[in-house]
């Protein structure tokens, strides 16, 4: 903690970076961002197990964009969402300052984010292990059980779109179901509404979520949707290959393919 | 009681299937009648959410089809259009949505024969396994709070 | 002007000669050499024979050394430990687990910001600039610049100069007013890892090396390492034995043919401390003759 | 409120013995927005369509669906009759009753009740349908190829034999590319000129061609059938119906030493020259950068002597603006330089060259006449050591892939040796020997068993020069990689084919794709070959990737067919079926975010990116924006948008949406 | 349905997948053009050239492997980088060199011929293990005696201490503590004062 201090005051002193985002102590024990400009202030930086909120959301925001460079505190999450947003041209790699967090806990000093992308070469990705075990789970019912689990979960849904603000690759300036013509979603808060809502958001999502599970917990009714994007992640890394936030090139699952892709339903 | 007639739609790509079908035509081969096709240039112009739309709107099976992979008049239009069926299938499938309503396949402008079969075995499949009940319900029930909500 | 100094083990030892000549120069030229703190050894080819994370621990606590007291530019006159520590540098900032593994080691701070330089790199950036005014004596001397191994490779570490024609030392020696000759061997290996367990090796390699100068016409070997230098300068008696015949080249380091140019003292670079004794003729290279046409039929004739 | 005109065809009894055409008319006139809702034994014929152009006229109609055939039959049809009535054609549909219904079921309830369905989603679709304006266009029959080398004079003659108008244009002073500086060919070793200057000779002369030579492609506009085509002529400084190709001027010229771009510097021309003797055409170029005229102002021997004053030193580049319906790219390929190899001297030593010098060497009308002799001295060399894969098949600093050529011309230049120099000693260093084609692994066996060139299996690892000897350090990896050292008089590196010089600019002049090594793309691997993404740009040779003889002049007559077909009508009509990104007011200027994920799924680079500038010229948004001349209309990118900024003209979202929602209206009976 | 229990990750246990494992040297790279081999300065004295070591880890057998692991090859390599920096492939054999020996020494598999390398490898890790920094003659006294070499640089020594180029005590840095430190954290042992 006391390196990731340091090295953030460092930034700031020496005028690499305009602001760093990253966690302090808030409310409740709870931990929240933080945004930083004074170099004096890095003290309130920390680190540890509550710091779980996939800060990459906010390089998105306007609020935050105006700033030029921007260091951001990364656990893994974080660093493959920034890459993600590279790829996708929302976040110029000039313009990014990776305080890479390792699964120990320790900062890890990345100077470019090519080192990061070789880091994340290295380290097994895939969800975390409480939400797979319950996505194995969910795999050994019965398609009925499923539809049932998902029906009575996505019937309490009042499209609040909490999990869209929470996702930091939501970032379309119009979505989806801001479309009336035509009316592709539809847009009462209705089962068949939800179902087409969510159906939406894990296609949108798939071959580019980095599983961080933040959609789950901005949810004020705790129903379970961070599953849909994390099983499309792994069905994505079994069919094609491809985990989002690897690379800083564009080779996201579905704007790309190849010939011999493997599917056993085409008739 | 009388016997339930599926309602199906197809989304075809233009340069293949929809010339396909064609030739079933041309050929005079016989097919079921429940198959309402619905031309689109290329496999890549289908979107996923017309198929989700057409299940909301009473269809209780779709069949997708386009050219043969590397057959694709765009050259990788159906490249693209597979990945996008292999996701949604699988986003289906967890969702407890049996992707068996959705019937996809390879048919060229010359298989006019082949179409024909996909038709008649699509639509005996889902004959057997019945009206989409489950999404139905999903729309009646919205209808419902749609006129309660206003 | 102020700039750090890593001098590697061999520079306190066997090659206290190079040591002398690269502070004299230094001194010609206003440039003081501060030592790094407490400076251990790099660990050389024996530690990254035998174990890969001593082998970046060593180096790593070196270059830490330095950051602690703020050192920004380090010159290095051993190309083994210049290649180390380059070395070392370049694989914990591609990867910062390591890198944190490394710190944890050595239970130092590592940053990995320190601009290091070889002796050459030294030479052209602060004695170059000044030495036009300095040079007393023009180094007239017919010599082959030896560069070895770890000056120049890995390249895609160190970045520097041409790697299978390097022209660093080439271009020093024109400056001084000498000639540097183009020849076969500028970048082979003389042996330097296996020195002391297999010298009938070192000899074969290293004679190759001197045979090959000598043959060319050189009065002198160019050095900038001081593994080359002892290979080169002491192997003479496993050398002779490769070569069947006695080579008396002498093997002048880099820092000695400036200091030569700049008419400093010869005990001072510790030109006496060579086992071959340095005596060159002056050499004035030939003025090309102006071009006669040829008795034979030429090819370029349309 | 659209008013929409409903046509059910009968097609004879085709359709009406198993649809009730009546019942479908008649319902199909209830639906909202029907004004006009008619049955007709004939919809194709006069009468028929005369019905539907009065009902346009009559009823002001904003829409019609003609229940018929299949769109792929009579769609341009009914288009047409709607556009003689004033209606844009693009506003019109078919709805397949007949393919897809009447031929395919048996006469009953179901069967019209399909009819109509499928009628009433048309009309859904119709009614959201929007005018287009179709591209139609004339073809211009004139091919433009790009090129002179082997493969563009094949592909120029063969389309002008067709009776094509057909401008070839050629960078260097002369045609005849790389195949003219060849001295024999494998695997026959007959001489290359002489089976080529005819051929060069037949282009000068053919009333279909023009020729232009030592000019350059300036700028390329419009699209297929329709491009406007830019050609730098450069100033060869000399009238060119004056000159008669004496030659005079070239062998008085004072500038004597110009190293020869001809003979790969291996020899001299004069300030004023043609590239070599039998040039085409025989006009020599003056090169400003050595002319003593231009970089003195004083001189002008050239214009004393010439007999007939052809000689204009103030003549400047001219422009030349064509128009071309197809092009042919045949701008062939180029090898890397023997200075690239930092391991092989870098260019410091005069006797390591590579295969297009030894080419030359080998030439009877090459600088040694024929006679293999070392560029330093002008010895002829004892022991020569051939360097296969220089480059080719290394990552590292070469290219990966395998240039294809390189394992038959070291075979053919070891063999020429041999027979120039009998007691010769050749060595070839390879490491797989790859010589599939005919007559081509004979070949290869020849040089190895007959005339003894020695093969030995490994890569050279450096050279260097020793005593006027070029010391060749390679091993042998058949002897468990044993380190073999030859003393050579010269060394010949067959380095590896790569684009031409200037293939990238030319491709993105041309919108033409290119792979990752700068050659130009193929359409299809497999079954376009000669085709590109780009309607009516063709590819013949070497620039597509590194290609011997008869794979070119093959290729090219591929092309030239691909150009006659496309000549062989006089009109082109293009629908005005293509993509395009929704623009809408600042501050947001479009709903599109930027991500260009769509970028990549694109397989004609149709998607480009535009800048959105404040006036102070800061870019102050990146969007998508599709270029209409090269998009195709499938609509991949319109799926894969996310935010649904893009949108497919004919197969809008809301049409497509329309006719799913209208067609599943009612129950299929 | 889930595709995902069909995929199991291969684990690769070959000497050839170890050494991609933990230096990222990609063995199976190697087309054999024997540039390596060519261009190496000791392969003469080499039991079996780089590229040839290449070819039998490609193999991936024991018995190959454990060849390359008793070979003479790996320990006469110099570290020159000669080879890397000519391979087409960029296939780091030095790196590769670096870990075989590890290999080799840790499994006891140390060829005959080249113990004394390894001698003098240990010798000279004690030496700046004890002191920091390397003590020439000590090391050179300690290397004869492990190699039982007495005779050999019998000549050299004397005129080396005569040219003032070898000191006669050693030179001890101050965190002589933190180097034992450091040599206990990575090479396993404890150090004097932790014991």
């Amino acid at each position: 903690m006391d390196n990731l201090r340091k090295k953030a005051k460092e930034l700031l002193e020496s005028k690499t970076v305009d602001l760093v985002i990253g966690y302090e102590n808030g409310t409740n024990g709870k931990a929240r961002a933080v945004f930083i400009k004074d170099p004096e202030k890095t003290g309130k930086l920390i680190y540890d197990d509550r710091c779980k909120q996939n800060l990459a959301v906010y390089l998105n925001k306007h609020e935050v964009k105006h700033y030029g460079k921007i260091a951001i505190v990364a656990p893994l999450m974080v660093m493959r969402s920034v890459l993600v947003l590279v790829s996708e041209c929302q976040l110029k790699p000039e313009n990014i300052v990776v305080l890479g967090i390792g699964e120990d806990g320790s900062l890890l000093d990345f100077p470019s984010l090519e080192v990061v992308e070789k880091y994340i070469a290295k380290i097994p990705l895939g969800n975390p292990e409480p939400d797979q075990v319950i996505i194995d789970k969910l795999n050994a019912m019965s398609m009925e059980q499923r539809r049932e689990f998902w029906q009575n979960e996505l019937e309490r849904c009042f499209k609040c779109y909490a999990c869209r603000a929470a996702c930091p690759m939501c970032y379309c300036l119009r979505c989806t179901v801001e479309c009336n013509q035509p009316q592709w979603i539809s847009a009462p808060a209705h089962p068949l509404g939800n179902l087409e809502w969510h159906q939406l958001r894990t296609m949108h999502l798939t071959g580019r979520c980095v599983s961080c599970g933040d959609c789950g917990r901005a949810c004020p009714l705790n129903i379970p949707i961070h599953l849909l994007t994390m099983q499309q992640a792994e069905e994505a890394f079994h069919m094609f290959g491809v985990r989002a936030g690897t690379s800083q090139k564009a080779d996201s699952a579905l704007s790309t393919y190849k010939p011999d892709d493997k599917e056993n339903f085409i008739l | 009681m009388e016997q339930f007639e599926p309602k199906l739609v197809a989304f075809v790509c233009n340069w293949c299937t929809y010339a396909g079908a064609d030739l079933t035509g041309t050929s005079r081969i016989k097919y079921a009648t429940n198959v309402r096709i619905i031309r689109f240039p290329c496999t890549g112009r289908i979107d996923f959410m017309l198929i989700s739309k057409a299940f909301a709107n009473g269809a209780d099976g779709v069949i997708v089809s386009g050219c043969h992979p590397n057959d694709c008049h765009y050259t990788s239009g159906n490249f693209h259009a597979r990945r996008r069926w292999m996701s949604f299938n699988a986003m289906l499938t967890f969702m407890g949505i049996d992707p068996e309503r959705i019937i996809f396949s390879w048919v060229s402008a010359a298989e006019g024969a082949k179409w024909a079969d996909i038709v008649n075995q699509s639509v005996e499949k889902i004959r057997k396994i019945g009206p989409f009940t489950e999404y139905q319900k999903l729309v009646q029930s919205g209808i419902e709070e749609e006129n309660f909500n206003g | 002007m102020k700039l750090g100094i890593y001098p590697g083990c061999s520079l306190t030892g066997s090659a206290r000669d190079y040591n002398e000549s690269v502070f004299a120069i230094a001194e010609a030229c206003d440039i003081q050499l501060e030592q790094v703190p407490d400076w251990n050894c790099c660990g050389a080819t024996a530690a990254h024979n035998m174990n890969k994370e001593l082998s970046l621990a060593l180096p790593a606590r070196i270059l830490a050394q330095a950051e602690k007291v703020g050192m920004t530019d380090i010159v290095i006159p051993c190309a083994a430990c210049y290649s180390r520590l380059m070395v070392t540098q370049h694989e914990l900032n591609n990867d910062p687990v390591l890198k944190n593994r490394v710190s944890e080691i050595i239970e130092m701070d590592f940053k990995g910001t320190t601009a290091i330089l070889n002796v050459v790199q030294m030479i052209d950036k602060y004695v170059t600039p000044v030495l036009k005014d300095k040079i007393v004596k023009n180094f007239s001397h017919k010599v082959a610049c030896y560069y070895g191994c770890l000056m120049v490779r890995p390249y895609k570490v160190l970045q520097y100069d041409q790697h299978e024609d390097p022209q660093g030392m080439d271009n020093v020696i024109r400056l001084l007013g000498g000639t540097a000759i183009d020849w076969g061997y500028k970048v082979e290996c003389c042996g330097a890892g296996l020195t002391m367990s297999k010298t009938e090796i070192v000899g074969m390699l290293s004679g190759k090396i001197v045979k090959d100068a000598t043959r060319r016409g050189a009065q002198a070997i160019i050095v900038a390492c001081p593994m080359c230098h002892s290979n080169l300068d002491m192997r003479r008696p496993a050398i002779n034995e490769y070569t069947k015949e006695k080579m008396d080249i002498p093997v002048l380091y880099i820092t000695d043919a400036i200091g030569m140019a700049l008419g400093i003292d010869e005990k001072k670079l510790g030109l006496q401390r060579h086992f071959v004794p340095v005596k060159m003729a002056e050499y004035i290279p030939p003025v090309p003759e102006p071009k006669k046409p040829k008795a034979k039929e030429p090819i370029n004739n349309l | 409120m659209s008013r929409i005109g409903v046509f059910v065809c009968h097609c004879g009894e085709n359709i009406s013995a198993t649809v009730d055409v009546a019942k479908v008319a008649d319902d199909s006139s209830r639906l909202p927005g029907v004004v006009h809702s008619v049955d007709y034994k004939y919809m194709c014929s006069d009468p028929g369509q005369t019905l539907v152009k009065e009902a346009i006229k009559e009823h002001n109609l904003t829409g019609v669906v003609v229940a018929a055939c299949s769109p792929r039959m009579h769609e341009p049809t009914f288009r047409k009759a709607c556009a003689t009535a004033g209606l844009n054609p693009y506003l019109s549909e078919m709805a397949n009753v007949r393919e897809h219904c009447s031929w395919v079921h048996d006469k009953g309830e179901q069967t019209t009740q399909k009819a109509f369905d499928v009628v009433r989603a048309m009309i859904s679709k119709v009614s959201n349908n929007g005018a287009l304006e179709p591209i139609k266009v004339p073809v211009t029959k004139r091919a433009l190829v790009v090129g002179g080398g082997v493969a563009g004079i094949q592909a120029a003659l063969d389309i002008a034999n067709c009776g094509h108008q057909v401008i070839l244009v050629e960078r260097s002073p002369s045609i005849g590319g790389h195949m003219a500086q060849l001295s024999e060919t494998f695997p026959t070793l007959d001489c290359s000129q002489c089976i080529l200057t005819p051929r060069m000779v037949e282009v000068a002369q053919h009333p279909n061609i023009t020729l232009y030579t030592y000019s350059e492609i300036e700028s390329v506009d419009g699209f297929i059938g329709n491009f406007k085509v830019k050609i730098r002529k450069r100033a060869r400084n000399l009238d060119e119906d004056l000159c008669t190709g004496c030659g005079l001027c070239t062998t008085k010229c004072p500038q004597k030493k110009i190293p020869s771009e001809f003979e790969q510097g291996l020899g001299f021309r004069p300030a004023i020259y043609t590239p070599f003797p039998q040039a085409v055409p025989n006009k020599p170029v003056i090169d400003h950068d050595n002319c003593t005229y231009y970089k003195s102002g004083k001189c002008k021997v050239c214009e004393i002597v010439c007999p007939t004053k052809a000689i204009r030193f103030e003549q400047e580049d001219t422009i030349l603006d064509v128009e071309i319906g197809a092009i042919v790219l045949a701008t062939g390929f180029d090898i890397k330089r023997s200075d690239f190899f930092p391991e092989y001297g870098k260019g410091k030593y005069k006797d390591v060259i590579d295969g297009l010098q030894f080419e030359r060497l080998a030439s009877a009308s090459g600088p040694t006449q024929g006679m293999i002799r070392r560029p330093s001295d002008g010895q002829i060399p004892k022991k020569i050591v051939f360097i296969a894969c220089a480059g080719s098949r290394d990552p590292a600093k070469g290219i990966e892939y395998c240039s294809k050529i390189c394992c038959m011309y070291t075979a053919k230049h070891a063999m020429l040796y041999k027979h120039k120099v009998h007691d010769g000693e050749a060595h070839v260093f390879y490491m797989d020997i790859r010589a599939g084609g005919k007559m081509y692994e004979e070949f290869v066996r020849r040089a190895i068993v007959e005339d003894h060139v020695n093969y030995t299996r490994g890569r050279v690892s450096t050279i260097y020069e020793l005593d006027g000897k070029l010391i060749v350090k390679g091993a042998d990896t058949l002897l468990g990689a044993q380190a073999v050292e030859i003393e050579a008089d010269m060394v010949v590196l067959a380095t590896a084919g790569i684009a031409n010089d200037g293939s990238e600019e030319l491709a993105q002049k041309m919108h033409v794709s290119y792979d990752e090594h700068k050659f130009f793309a193929e359409a299809h691997p497999k079954l376009k070959p000669v085709e590109t993404n780009t309607g009516g740009i063709f590819l013949a040779g070497a620039c597509q990737t590194t290609r011997d003889i008869p794979d070119s002049v093959s290729m090219a007559s591929g092309a030239a067919v691909k150009v006659a077909a496309l000549f062989s009508s006089d009109l082109l009509t293009r629908e005005p079926i293509v993509a395009r990104v929704n623009r809408i007011p600042g501050p947001s200027h479009s709903t599109c975010v930027g991500c260009f994920m769509c970028q990549p799924v694109c397989p004609y680079q149709a998607i480009e990116r535009e800048e959105i500038k404040d006036r102070a010229g800061n870019v102050i948004k990146s969007l998508a924006r599709i270029n209409e001349g090269l998009c195709q209309g499938c609509g991949t990118c319109v799926a894969l948008c996310r935010s649904k900024s893009i949108d497919l003209l004919g197969y809008t979202d809301n049409q497509m949406h329309s006719e799913v929602l209208s067609v599943l209206e009612e129950a299929f009976v | 349905m889930s595709s995902a229990s069909n995929h199991e990750i291969h684990v690769d246990n070959s000497l050839s997948g170890l050494i991609l494992k933990h230096t990222e040297v990609p063995v199976q790279k190697c087309y054999q053009c024997g540039k390596c081999s060519a261009g190496c300065p000791v392969v003469n004295e080499m039991d079996y050239p780089p590229s040839l070591l290449l070819r039998m880890l490609q193999t991936g057998t024991p018995e190959m492997e454990e060849k390359v692991l008793r070979s003479y090859s790996i320990w006469l390599c110099l570290s020159c980088e000669q080879c890397i920096s000519r391979c087409p492939m960029e296939i780091d054999i030095p790196k590769m060199m670096d870990y075989l020996r590890q290999v080799s020494y840790k499994k006891k598999m140390v060829n005959p011929k080249a113990k004394d390398i390894v001698r003098f490898h240990k010798a000279f890790l004690d030496s700046i293990k004890n002191t920091g920094r390397l003590y020439e003659i000590g090391l050179t006294l300690d290397f004869k005696l492990r190699s039982m070499n007495l005779m050999q640089d019998l000549t050299t020594a004397p005129s080396m201490i005569a040219k003032g180029k070898l000191g006669l005590f050693p030179e001890m840095i101050k965190g002589t503590k933190h180097m034992a430190k450091i040599f206990a954290k990575t090479t396993g042992l404890k150090s004097e004062d932790e014991k």
